[in-house]
């Protein structure tokens, strides 16, 4: 008994030291980067070094990962470009580099207000960026706001999040207030006799409440619901609900929630080939690149994103709004993040490169007063790469993003290839919407 | 003499097989009723029909003169009845001392925790187990094993000790001392018992008078000596009358 | 005479508790050997042991001249050592045919399955109608020659019966030790049973062991045996 | 909106296919369970294992589909005799908790693995998207293939424990481990083997749905959850029980889907599984 | 041993419980205390905060799991009915986090008797897989119940903080003070829950009942009152937890708080320390919570990897727990850690 006891603890030794060994392995890479980190803070300024830590957490593991890594490549490489460029220049003329404080949050609330504690008080960092989601955001912006410190609120669209009386917080998404209702106003230009719609969400937080306002902003425009419907988290099959949307006699779909049932369910709608609808908007899945595996599928469907390399965004267009252009032109991001990532930024990693442009910005005026950083917050309304960018100030939803609004793609077939273009708003259009999809034809 | 225990005509059977099929039986107090028959014939049935695990078919339970038929066993133990198991059930994980220990927490008495210690103590040491106290009841042996079963009966202080082959599997010696703590016992604790044996000389020694079940019927009841004479029982529980004779003999001629 | 078992000195038991305490015995090819003692002396577990599903401690188990101490349960089985279970074990949830396939488990048994389905319907032909009901739903003494025909579709060159007569009316367990005896008289399979009633057991038997807390106490021609007092002393503890 | 009786239609026969496949899926926790009384927590993992190896082979390294699937298969049989002696043999006959847990782990193994090496985003195999439509609910040539192997493999294994002398083996131990070790059966090769069969059947459902759903490697979770119910539902160990559980469930779900919402149907399954744990816990056919 | 002998051991190895006890509760108290004054324990206090949430479910756990043998595979149940109560309190009636609490575990105790009703009936992986049912079949309901928040969950707005403060803390700076001496006042009530399961009659009737039913019936146990009484006091710390995290987190989600993780992490922290002991559960959870935050930052893409062969390990080698095997090599050690 005892010698089979001592050959099994033997055994898991040997395994744990392979998987050990393999895990420092694999974790050299990761560790090097965090190495250079330093090596770039050499003082380069005029007067005397200096550091400013900016700190968040990321999913490095559990459901969030993925969005989350790219979003930490956006931040990693704004940090690195400023960097290079020997730091920000403080209103009292120091140049300070930037260092990234940041742990992994498992994907988990509990964590989050755990880290971001160890942040604020441990750390003692700067200023702040959020996780990625709403949740976690929501769970970061209760302990942050208690303490004064600036947060920006990157890859959380949610609106509730600034309801709360948050003073602190500021979002640099478009809330999921008006995530879909640039849909809702793409199919009014589109065909003005195309009244029937159906919803098909996600029963997950995120996607409840874009559905919520995208369905009162198609009852404010006049549509009719002919079908409502939520789905669970993990659906794979969505054959009675096509049938019921089939019976309803819809002619337009707006839905979706996560990646993985907003692409089973085109998978299935496209095999199911209801002629009566024209037009399928949906949530999150048609953005990402992924999303070309269903090839013929995915021609015609529309969805809603953050941004996209292909946005028209110009100093030119600020200049037309009459306000400040800041940053980086939308090729110079994208060049940058190819050259470094050897891929196609996506919405998630520009997000992240955004939050960290913001505070460069803050700091630039306000350096590491917070009071006035948070002045400057308020009333900001400038344009970058990202957008534009302006909060709301009146107490009952500060913080919430006025200036920035989505952009809406399309898969669409050119010479054979299936590409994703930007359709909507006009300004930034890359080609004409196709209409109506080319199934139901 | 007042009736301990009064079972009437009790039918139980499980899916289809018939195990119990209209026993009747009466203990008095203060008796030890041997409980005998071939294995199989619905003896530990029986058992867990007075104890309260199966509700019989038909027929009822009388313990102390109340009519018990039906009630959970907890209620029919609370009521000052005790048993071993024919597999012992120690609680395995718990030690000697710990397994009487908490059978004296559920008896009827209230004792304060160091009056529970000494008389877990006091079982221990009646029934030998005192030098094992700290072992834990998986690690003994069957011998031990059913001293234990034994102890945390007698720690409830029962009025009825209803004892199931608790002498199976032990060596001459060990069935001698048990059956000497048997005695002792029921002198002591002012004890009522019906016991389950397979050891004759032990049960007939032992026994004041003596039931014969075969095949869920009870096929006949008496003395020791008139058990052992019965043509019946001979025939059904030791196969060749002319054998059984032959011992019976011998057990008469040594009790005298 | 040949012998088709031999056992030296055998020791064994359960979990560190010992049951066996050296137990020697032999089983003449063609005979009928009966082991009787009383309740937990320990005859099971002989035969749990010579089958093999219990480990042996120590000691010698030869059958038919060859060494089978090491040999795994599976594999004596295939060699011809074939033990029908007290209570009979039989798989009450398969029908009788299943059953009897399942008794013709091992490979050397496999091949012949017709003609000992046969054999077995000739001595139990109560069996053959009742080919396709539940084992279960068998009344106790089908139940036993369902284990013990069973036992002889594995080809056995030794039956052990354990406790053929359990809870059987005597009628019926007179039947059964009667078909035992045919068994052996037609098929000449050595047999080794164990019972609880010594006048049955000594009966049919040839040559009988008395085994009291793990060792033999005695051993002699049946008929011997039965008319020794000592018999007493020994299957009911007496002293 | 009206149900209309074509809709109730769609449903039900939706609910059968998808049904056939939850039944497939369960099948392999069934003979675990009935066999070896352990409940195996991996079964969502190993799930999820087959089809990301049926993805690797055949969309990673171009391999023809039906080859990935054996190949995947052939994987998921010397996993399940490894996983065996590794994790389900030392624990056998011990309390259910060990047994719970080493399963456990073996499934948060394969979970990291699969983690680490693909990440969270879903993945899909192209297969031909072919669907027939019944009361206007679009159901995939590939299930209704999924559906047609899965009670092809129900009948299947039903003959292998009914018609042949490893299934009789099986049965036997189940009913009575000692008396079939008599009978000259090798008891812990027989339970290694069910062991391997249950894992067979999983890595089977798992290879079947990778082809008409895309997945993560959370994707095993709701299968597994559903498959205890399943089991439950049709009896330990009965595979014609797992294929009837499955398609009770499934048109539990779908039906439920069609008339309330969707969002409900996983309820409706627990439910059942409550109700009958409560009123029937040997399940609705007869165990093994 | 004489009797005296065994209570003298008795007596000494309850002193070293309530000692350690006393200590652990007392350290965390320091702690909590000194974070209202030094920032640098800021980060300790929300770690332990986890730590403490984690330790609240595991002391109910142990209750039916530990000293009943009931392996409750759902019991993070306990904290999602303890989190949503009081968060219904809050949210749409304004009360106080106080009397929340209180209510949320009266409730939560309602719906232990309920579910245990149903559950209790079942023994071994039936009951572990009805637990799980139970757990999924109200995180379904929840998810779907408007009333509830549905998917999107119920979140307090700041302004229902402004009236708590402590120590000069005042509205949302205060919140996490609060909640952790909160949790702190659970994670006492728990161990003395647990405490006196394990010393008190109703304990050895429920270890006896974990040992053998049936034997425990024979000795005039009834086992089904024990049982029931035993989940319903397993559902105590877990709803306390839950709605103090509610509070503190100002937002309920349906799969954060009738999470089948946290269920399978407090199972594991009560098997790594061993089941039915006090110590074991203290340093059950206390390796898991320091062990998976080393794995967890050290090892991010391989913990859930290590976390399944640690898991399969202890299943098969050390299935008593650390505590639980000490006290099988000796009888001595066995009075000493309760």
């Amino acid at each position: 008994m005892a010698s089979r006891a001592i050959l099994w603890i033997a055994i898991a030794v040997v395994v744990i030291a392979i998987i050990g060994g393999l895990a420092w392995y694999l974790s050299r890479e990761t560790a090097q980067e965090t190495a250079q980190t330093p090596q770039a803070l050499q003082p380069t300024g005029e007067k005397e070094g200096c550091v400013i830590k900016i700190g968040f957490t990321t999913s490095l593991t559990g459901k969030l990962q993925k969005e989350s890594a790219e979003q930490l490549n956006g931040i990693k490489l704004w940090a690195d470009e400023v960097n290079s460029k020997g730091g920000i220049k403080l209103p009292d003329g120091r140049k300070c580099t930037v260092k990234l404080v940041y742990y992994d949050d498992e994907s988990k609330s509990a964590r989050v207000q755990e880290l971001y504690q160890k942040l604020i008080t441990d750390d003692k960092v700067d200023y702040l960026i959020s996780p990625y989601s709403s949740g976690l955001t929501a769970a970061a912006a209760a302990v942050t706001d208690g303490y004064h410190k600036v947060m920006i609120a990157t890859g959380a669209a949610s609106d509730s999040i600034f309801t709360k009386g948050y003073q602190y917080v500021y979002q640099l998404y478009t809330p999921a207030s008006r995530y879909m209702t640039s849909a809702v106003d793409l199919l009014l230009e589109l065909d003005q006799s195309n009244k029937k719609v159906a919803l098909l969400f996600e029963n997950s937080k995120f996607a409840k409440s874009v559905a919520s306002a995208t369905k009162a902003y198609l009852e404010e425009k006049g549509f009719q619901i002919v079908y409502e419907d939520y789905y669970p988290p993990g659906t794979t099959d969505f054959a009675t609900y096509i049938a019921k949307i089939s019976a309803s006699g819809a002619t337009a779909l707006l839905g979706g929630g996560h990646f993985q049932d907003g692409f089973n369910l085109v998978k299935q709608l496209y095999s199911a080939n209801i002629k009566s609808i024209k037009y399928v908007a949906i949530l999150v899945a048609p953005p990402e690149p992924a999303f070309a595996e269903l090839g013929d599928a995915a021609v015609g469907v529309i969805g809603p994103s953050q941004w996209e390399p292909g946005v028209k965004y110009s100093p030119e267009a600020a200049k037309k709004l009459g306000i400040e252009w800041y940053g980086p032109t939308v090729d110079e991001f994208v060049k940058a993040y190819k050259s470094k990532y050897g891929k196609t930024p996506g919405y998630h990693a520009a997000g992240g490169y955004a939050a960290g442009l913001v505070l460069q910005y803050v700091i630039e005026k306000a350096g590491l007063d917070t009071e006035k950083a948070k002045e400057i917050l308020d009333n900001l309304d400038i344009m970058t790469f990202w957008g534009r960018i302006k909060f709301y100030k009146e107490a009952d939803k500060h913080g919430l993003q006025i200036g920035h609004s989505m952009v809406l793609v399309q898969w669409q077939k050119t010479d054979g290839k299936l590409t994703k273009v930007i359709v909507y708003p006009e300004a930034a259009a890359e080609a004409k919407a196709v209409y109506p999809i080319p199934w139901s034809k | 003499m007042s009736v301990v225990l009064r079972v009437e005509n009790v039918y139980k059977s499980f899916g289809g097989v018939k195990a119990l099929e209209g026993v009747s039986m009466t203990v008095n107090e203060g008796m030890i009723l041997g409980l005998i028959g071939p294995n199989g014939a619905g003896k530990t049935t029986l058992f867990n029909v007075i104890t309260g695990y199966y509700k019989p078919d038909k027929g009822r339970v009388e313990l102390f003169g109340r009519d018990v038929t039906g009630w959970p066993t907890h209620k029919i133990a609370q009521l000052g009845v005790a048993r071993t198991f024919q597999i012992p059930k120690p609680f395995p994980d718990l030690t000697v001392f710990e397994n009487v220990l908490v059978s004296i927490k559920f008896s009827s008495r209230k004792l304060s925790e160091q009056e529970a210690a000494e008389e877990a103590k006091r079982i221990l040491e009646f029934l030998g187990l005192d030098s094992h106290a700290h072992m834990l009841a998986s690690q003994l042996n069957v011998a031990l094993e059913k001293r234990l079963e034994l102890a945390r009966a007698l720690a409830r202080q029962p009025r009825l000790l209803l004892l199931d082959e608790v002498l199976a599997g032990l060596n001459p010696s060990e069935v001698a001392y048990m059956l000497e703590k048997i005695k002792r016992a029921k002198q002591e604790f002012g004890l009522t018992i019906v016991m389950i044996e397979h050891v004759m000389h032990a049960v007939m020694n032992i026994a004041d008078r003596i039931v014969v079940l075969h095949l869920g019927k009870k096929l006949a009841e008496g003395t020791p000596e008139e058990i052992a004479r019965d043509p019946r029982v001979i025939e059904a529980y030791l196969g060749d009358p002319k054998l059984a004779l032959a011992f019976v003999e011998r057990l008469s001629s040594k009790k005298r | 005479m040949e012998s088709i078992l031999e056992i030296d000195n055998l020791h064994t038991g359960y979990g560190k508790i010992p049951v066996l305490w050296g137990v020697s015995l032999r089983v003449e090819k063609g005979s009928i050997t009966a082991l009787i003692g009383s309740n937990g002396a320990g005859k099971t577990t002989t035969l749990r042991a010579i089958v093999g599903v219990l480990p042996t401690w120590k000691g010698r188990i030869v059958f038919m001249g060859e060494d089978v101490t090491k040999t795994p349960s599976y594999l004596r089985v295939e060699k011809g050592i074939v033990l029908v279970p007290e209570g009979r074990g039989i798989f009450p949830q398969m029908t009788v045919y299943e059953n009897l396939l399942m008794g013709a488990f091992n490979r050397r048994a496999r091949s012949k399955i017709g003609d000992s389905l046969e054999r077995v319907f000739n001595i139990f032909p109560r069996l053959k109608e009742r080919l396709n009901q539940k084992a279960g739903t068998l009344s106790g003494g089908e139940q036993q020659m369902l284990a013990i025909a069973r036992g002889l579709m594995a080809l056995p060159k030794l039956l052990m019966v354990d406790e053929a007569s359990l809870g059987l009316a005597p009628k019926l367990a007179i039947e059964i030790m009667e078909l035992i005896k045919r068994i052996r008289e037609e098929e000449g399979i050595s047999i080794l049973v164990v019972e609880q009633n010594v006048h049955y057991a000594l009966n049919i038997a040839d040559y009988a062991y008395v085994l009291e807390t793990g060792r033999i106490r005695m051993e002699g021609p049946a008929n011997e045996i039965a008319k020794n007092p000592e018999i007493i002393r020994a299957y009911l503890g007496m002293h | 909106m009206v149900v209309s009786p074509e809709l109730i239609m769609g449903g039900l026969v939706s609910g059968i296919i998808i049904g056939s496949l939850y039944g497939l899926a369960a099948l392999g926790l069934s003979i675990i369970w009935g066999v070896l009384k352990v409940v195996n927590l991996s079964h969502g993992a190993l799930i999820a294992l087959s089809m990301y190896l049926v993805y690797t082979l055949s969309v990673m390294y171009g391999v023809p589909l039906p080859v990935a699937l054996l190949a995947s298969i052939l994987t998921g049989f010397l996993l399940g005799i490894a996983a065996y002696y590794l994790f389900v043999h030392r624990v056998l006959g011990g309390p259910e908790l060990a047994s719970l847990l080493s399963t456990f782990g073996f499934g948060l193994i394969i979970l990291g693995i699969l983690e680490l090496a693909f990440g969270g985003i879903a993945r899909t195999i192209p297969v031909s998207q072919h669907v027939i439509e019944v009361g206007h609910a679009p159901i995939m040539l590939v299930q209704i293939i999924g559906a047609i192997i899965a009670v092809a493999v129900a009948v299947g294994a039903y003959l292998l424990l009914y018609r042949t002398w490893f299934g009789r083996a099986v049965r036997a131990v189940v009913m009575n481990a000692e008396a079939s070790a008599l009978m000259g059966v090798n008891v812990v090769r027989v339970l290694a083997l069910s062991f391997t069969l249950g894992v067979l059947f999983a890595v089977t459902a798992g290879s079947l749905l990778s082809l008409a759903y895309s997945f993560t490697p959370e994707t095993g979770t709701k299968y597994e959850l559903y498959s205890f119910t399943i089991v439950v539902l049709g009896g330990l160990g009965n595979p014609l029980g797992s294929l009837v559980g499955g398609i009770i469930l499934g048109i539990a779900e779908q039906l439920t889907s069609v008339i309330v919402s969707g969002s409900w149907g996983p309820l409706v399954a627990f439910l059942i599984l409550l109700v009958m744990l409560i009123v029937r816990p040997t399940g609705l056919f007869a165990k093994l | 041993m004489e009797a005296k002998n065994i209570l003298r051991e008795l007596a000494r190895g309850r002193m070293i419980t309530n000692i350690t006890v006393a200590a652990i509760i007392l350290a965390l108290l320091t702690i909590g205390i000194g974070s209202l004054y030094s920032e640098t324990l800021s980060y300790y206090r929300e770690t332990l905060s986890t730590f403490m949430m984690l330790f609240s479910v595991v002391l109910g756990l142990n209750i039916i799991l530990g000293y009943t043998g009931y392996v409750s595979f759902g019991h993070a149940v306990f904290f999602g009915i303890g989190g949503y109560t009081a968060m219904v309190l809050m949210y749409y009636y304004g009360v106080n986090v106080y009397l929340a609490m209180i209510i949320a575990a009266l409730a939560a105790m309602a719906a232990a008797q309920a579910i245990g009703f149903i559950v209790l009936r079942l023994r071994g992986a039936y009951f572990a897989i009805a637990t799980i049912a139970v757990l999924e079949a109200f995180r379904v309901i929840v998810s779907n119940v408007e009333y509830l928040g549905g998917s999107e969950g119920l979140q307090l707005e700041a302004s229902y903080y402004t009236g708590y403060s402590i120590a000069g803390y005042r509205g949302q700076m205060s919140v996490h003070y609060i909640a952790y001496f909160l949790l702190l006042g659970t994670v006492t009530l728990g161990l003395l829950l647990n405490l006196y399961v394990s010393r008190s009659q109703f304990g050895a009737g429920l270890r006896a009942i974990r040992e053998d039913e049936d034997a425990a019936e024979a000795i005039g146990i009834n086992t089904w009152k024990f049982k029931t009484l035993a989940y319903v006091l397993s559902s105590i710390t877990p709803a306390l937890a839950g709605a103090i995290i509610a509070w503190k987190r100002n937002i309920v989600l349906p799969e954060e708080f009738f999470s089948l993780t946290l269920s399978i992490e407090s199972i594991i922290s009560v098997m790594l320390g061993g089941a039915g002991t006090v110590l074991g559960t203290v340093t059950g959870t206390a390796i898991y919570h320091t062990v998976k935050t080393i794995f967890l930052t050290s090892f991010p893409s391989l913990h859930l990897i290590i976390f399944g062969i640690t898991i399969a390990f202890i299943a098969e080698v050390l299935p008593m727990g650390i505590i639980g095997w000490l006290r099988l090599m000796s009888t001595r050690l066995r009075f000493l850690l309760e």
